[in-house]
């Protein structure tokens, strides 16, 4: 479970916060979207739950235990992170870059290279073509699965996304994140993921954090957000999917 | 002027040795600067450190390779109480920003060691006198064993960075250190041991390098042009642009002071300016992204 | 104008006519920004040469490109952060209006076009009046895409290329550059990489279709979408298979 | 209020404060004793020009020493071999600093920041052996060129009589205060803070970056060579030292100690850098590890300068009574 208390974060030299004051629970098991335009302050945000960037004020909680007094590279590695852009080390082979923090805890030999070849099946990547593969020989989705596989390597329970999808073609988004989402539940994660495209987050998560300026304005299920959104900035957020999903339910009410 | 093929001999040894303590130096630099982006001009410190303890332990106890070995753990150590106390503050900052503060603690020291030695040039005997012959021209061994040091060195850097696991990870955040944080990696732990062994081998090389030279506060001064144009010429964050532009300057310094003496030192500097206009990031320096 | 080969984008040949606006399609890859990052000067193409108004531009630097009027905004928001939104406008509008030497910069005081009517002008039509005197880093994604792309209109330029202009922005902000844009077709020729390329669809004469580095298709808006080699590279939709309508 | 008028009052606001400072300035010159006023003015040009480049461009240069030991050379080549005006000594300086500067400028401003930097203190290194040892036989080496005496006295300003050479160099640093104020109000100045923010984007509004940088370059380093010519002539003597890469720090942490970017940094720096310099030098001879450990420190905790740690209460109070100033005009 993760819990954000009167979590604020304010950097040198700003006049106002770019977070906060932010309350959010999300308990264990759910996949949480936290959308908002760009500069509301949901990277940050993402950022402080794995200490990459440090709070102001308020505190994190992660199941029930303050964060603030762990040592944050234990924390990290408990927490599965995926970078907007995906950042695979470049010089490393796909098994090298999946291996480096279980190698680095120097896990024995053997079961890091089963770990290697298990991660890699997980995100449908050939295990025996792909381990050998260096990133640039990969495609921009293979390399995201890849990094997906990296960031489960060490075992985490809780998976943070900034914008995981965001470089990719919508093809090759939908897929990827349809598969996420069986990933999240067969290993019982507990999942946040950032992102700005509110269709994807409603075809993917259970809740629906909206952000703006730093704040939080609504959270609820998509429904609960196109029943009944609290403001106008909401409507708006949620009228892309309401346009699409009507105009496909039309195309679906026409014989094929 | 017909030059003398023994001399052009001897002295292209003689420009091997001192390109070996180049990279010693440079190599430091240049790795410090790829993995935390600081621009550690303490290095000329530990290197003047290393020649220091080299100096003080060789007297006290006439082993001269127990002085070379204590020289680099005190560059080791000095390195590592600088990290901890003030490059892990800065790292966050501008590279110029941790030039300055390099500067600074470079200056600082040069203090410190003429408060504990005084100002006095000291001399390091040469362990050993021996020569010998290749095609009539008389080699001094101490300066084929400063090239193998620095093969040596060269090779342990780079099977330290390409087999093991520490030294991916190094080079992975060479890459992306956020990448590398996000992923659960100790980077603290990745800079101090990156500054540690930068900082050991210039004490080595110091202490290498002091039987060839008067050992003198400002040693460290006088270096500084030379291993700054072979970082340049070589590209910051390249160890193989450090070894081979280490190379080069060590050959036009020796062989330059062959041809016209005081123009010797004018040549490298005339050689970087021809090389930055051609490759304003260096010969093998890659376009760094800011981060 | 015409484009040659080069390493990422591969044997384009493609010609734009006066005051056209076009839009530039294609899955990530296919070398979309590369094509602007030459046409501007950023790069050099390895091979090939690329045309302006009958003149090569193949070897010419960014500056000089933009003094035959060519302008460009950037995918990531490209500001001078430290000047005020009025400031970023008038660095924009001096250098095409006055094109002074380096030296003539010197002597050319920023206060005396502050409140020149051109730029007076630019910040109504782009709604950054409001926001004149703030300082470019305190602005939002959405007001830095319409200072970006009031800047590249202050250059009075023949032909504007827009990079991504609505990436990352929220559904409310993209009407907003939206409206801005609308305002310009007609002025000059555009050239727009978009991704939500629907967005954009009402005011696009035409449509290129990149992909792997080369044009697959080019034409209007709904016959290049309904191309089947376009299908099949960008929507991956496989004709013979494809009875979903 | 007109554009006009309120463009004439920001232009009062801030001849106001340069002649604020004046006036302090020649306090300080009645007051203090003027061996240390003198230094203090020709260090305050000798920063003002590292100022620039840092606060405008964005370029730390630890290469000052070379630039400030063209203008000297110049100055006392002219001085030692060829004429007695200190005036005509200056000019030539001055013009050898522009000379230096366009013939170097093209190959060091096309660098990243980091890389300037370190080109520039090799730059100081070389120029410093070439003065020690290549040109012996010009320069006297390390004896340095002697010519106090061969100098002839000036009218109005005696430059040879240091009461009045310290006026001299009051007039000369308000000129260069007043020069750089007056650069940060062009499009050029604009530039310059542009280019230091994003080149990229400066070059695809139609500015040719290096032809910009370059033009700062030159402008900050002849600057930095004026000084060398005023120390040459004050002092009526040079010497290798003059450029040591010893002192290659001095005018970046002066410039840091003052406050980066700002005008009045240079002037404040200078003097609290020399001030604490004559203070320490006379208690411990080991200056290395004051000047060492003086710049840890700023880096450390207070890199906004004197100037920018000061209360922010106390810049508030100057805002204010700029304020009140302009509606009492008004």
């Amino acid at each position: 479970m993760i819990e954000l208390r009167q979590l604020r974060k304010r950097f040198d030299h700003a006049d106002h916060d770019a977070v906060g004051p932010l309350d959010l629970r999300v308990p264990p098991g759910e996949l949480l979207a936290l959308v908002g335009t760009s500069g509301s302050g949901k990277s940050t945000t993402l950022h402080m739950i794995n200490r990459l960037v440090e709070p102001s004020a308020g505190s994190v909680l992660i199941d029930g235990i303050d964060i603030s007094g762990q040592d944050p590279v234990a924390l990290r590695r408990g927490i599965g992170f995926v970078f907007q852009a995906i950042g695979l080390f470049a010089h490393m082979s796909v098994a090298d870059n999946i291996a480096i923090t279980p190698r680095l805890l120097r896990w024995p030999r053997d079961e890091v290279a089963a770990r290697v070849d298990g991660l890699l099946e997980l995100v449908h990547l050939d295990p025996a073509i792909y381990r050998a593969r260096m990133p640039h020989q990969l495609s921009g989705g293979q390399r995201q699965r890849a990094a997906f596989a990296r960031a489960l390597a060490a075992r985490p329970r809780i998976m943070l996304m900034d914008e995981p999808f965001g470089a990719l073609d919508p093809l090759t988004r939908d897929e990827l994140s349809a598969e996420f989402r069986t990933i999240h539940e067969k290993l019982g994660l507990t999942s946040i993921i950032v992102t700005h495209d509110m269709t994807e987050a409603f075809l993917l998560a259970d809740r629906i954090a909206v952000m703006r300026a730093g704040r939080l304005v609504q959270i609820g299920t998509a429904r609960a957000l196109l029943a009944d959104p609290a403001d106008e900035f909401v409507r708006q957020m949620v009228r892309m999917p309401r346009l699409r999903a009507a105009r496909l339910a039309r195309a679906m009410g026409e014989p094929g | 002027m017909s030059l003398d093929p023994r001399l052009v001999m001897s002295s292209v040894i003689f420009g091997l040795s001192i390109g070996g303590i180049y990279f010693l130096l440079a190599i430091g630099l240049s790795l410090c600067f790829g993995l935390m982006r600081i621009i550690s001009l303490d290095q000329l410190l530990y290197y003047s450190i290393g020649a220091f303890v080299t100096y003080s332990v060789g007297v006290a106890t006439g082993q001269f390779w127990l002085g070379v070995a204590a020289g680099a753990a005190a560059g080791g150590l000095a390195s590592l109480a600088v990290e901890r106390l003030i490059f892990r503050r800065i790292y966050a900052r501008d590279p110029t920003f941790s030039m300055i503060t390099s500067f600074g603690l470079l200056f600082g020291g040069i203090g410190i060691i003429k408060f504990v030695w005084g100002v006095v040039p000291r001399p390091v005997e040469v362990p050993t006198l021996a020569q010998f012959d290749v095609l009539g021209t008389q080699i001094p061994v101490y300066r084929l064993i400063i090239v193998g040091i620095a093969v040596v060195v060269y090779a342990l850097i780079w099977a330290f960075l390409h087999r093991t696991i520490v030294g991916k990870a190094i080079r992975a955040a060479i890459e992306n250190v956020e990448h590398v944080e996000g992923l659960g990696i100790n980077v603290g732990r990745l800079f101090t041991l990156t500054f540690v062994i930068a900082g050991a081998l210039s004490g080595l090389a110091g202490g290498v390098y002091a039987p060839l030279i008067l050992v003198d506060p400002m040693m460290g001064l006088e270096m500084l042009a030379f291993v700054f144009m072979v970082v340049i010429i070589g590209g910051l964050g390249s160890i193989k642009g450090t070894a081979i532009s280490a190379l080069i300057i060590g050959q036009v310094v020796s062989l330059g002071s062959l041809i016209y003496a005081p123009a010797a030192q004018m040549a490298p500097f005339v050689i970087m300016l021809a090389i930055l206009l051609i490759r304003p990031t260096g010969l093998f320096g890659v376009a760094l992204t800011r981060r | 104008m015409r484009f040659g080969p080069v390493v990422a984008v591969d044997r384009v040949d493609y010609q734009l006519r006066r005051h056209e606006v076009a839009g530039i399609l294609g899955s990530n890859g296919a070398g979309k920004t590369t094509f602007f990052n030459v046409l501007t000067g950023y790069y050099t193409p390895t091979e090939g040469r690329i045309f302006y108004q009958g003149r090569d531009i193949t070897r010419l630097s960014p500056p000089q490109r933009v003094a035959l009027g060519i302008a460009r905004t950037f995918q990531l928001t490209s500001t001078f952060d430290n000047l005020s939104v009025l400031d970023n406008l008038v660095l924009a509008f001096f250098r095409s209006h006055c094109r002074p030497t380096t030296l003539g910069l010197l002597f050319k005081r920023c206060a005396a076009y502050r409140d020149h009517e051109a730029i007076i002008a630019a910040l109504h039509q782009f709604d950054l009046h409001p926001i004149a005197a703030r300082l470019a880093c305190h602005l939002s994604l959405g007001e830095k895409r319409r200072m970006e792309i009031a800047m590249a209109v202050l250059a009075d330029p023949e032909l504007l290329l827009l990079d991504e202009p609505l990436a990352g922005l929220a559904e409310s902000e993209i009407r907003g550059v939206l409206e801005v844009l609308r305002r310009q077709v007609g002025k000059q020729t555009i050239l727009i990489v978009e991704h939500k390329i629907s967005h954009v669809r009402d005011f696009l004469e035409r449509l290129i279709v990149m992909h792997e580095g080369r044009i697959i298709a080019e034409g209007g808006y709904e016959e290049c979408l309904n191309d089947p080699q376009v299908r099949k590279s960008y929507w991956q939709i496989d004709e013979s298979s494809d009875n979903a309508g | 209020m007109t554009a006009a008028k309120s463009l004439a009052s920001r232009a009062l606001s801030w001849w106001w404060g340069i002649a604020a400072t004046l006036l302090a300035t020649s306090l300080c010159a009645v007051l203090l004793p003027t061996p240390f006023m003198n230094e203090v003015m020709i260090f305050a040009i000798y920063v003002s020009g590292c100022n620039f480049l840092i606060g405008r461009l964005g370029f730390i240069s630890f290469g000052q020493p070379a630039y400030l030991a063209i203008g000297a050379y110049c100055t006392a080549f002219y001085l030692f071999y060829v004429g007695t005006n200190p005036l005509v000594g200056l000019g030539v300086g001055v013009l050898g600093g522009l000379l230096g500067a366009i013939i170097i400028g093209p190959f060091f401003v096309r660098l990243r920041s980091d890389y300037f930097a370190m080109v520039n203190l090799a730059l100081a290194v070389v120029l410093f052996y070439v003065t020690q040892k290549l040109l012996v036989s010009i320069t006297g080496g390390d004896n340095g060129l002697w010519f106090l005496t061969q100098m002839q006295s000036t009218p109005l300003l005696d430059l040879t009589a240091p009461a009045q050479f310290l006026w001299f160099a009051i007039i000369v640093a308000t000129a260069v205060t007043v020069m750089f104020k007056y650069l940060d109000g062009t499009i050029f100045g604009a530039c310059c803070l542009a280019s230091r923010l994003n080149e990229d984007k400066l070059q695809f509004i139609g500015y040719d970056n290096f032809k910009i940088r370059l033009v700062a370059f030159i402008i900050a380093n002849t600057v930095t060579a004026l000084a060398g010519a005023m120390y040459a002539i004050y002092f009526g003597f040079v010497s290798p030292e003059m450029g040591s890469p010893s002192r290659a720090a001095e005018p970046v942490i002066v410039t840091l100690l003052g406050g980066v970017g700002t005008l009045a940094g240079p002037l404040i720096g200078a003097f609290a850098y020399t001030g604490m310099k004559d203070v320490i030098s006379n208690l411990i001879g080991n200056w290395e590890l004051f000047i060492g450990f003086l710049l840890v420190f700023i880096m450390l905790v207070a890199d906004q300068g004197i100037w920018g740690t000061l209360p922010p209460a106390a810049r508030a109070l100057l805002v204010h009574l700029r304020r009140a100033a302009g509606r009492a005009r008004n």
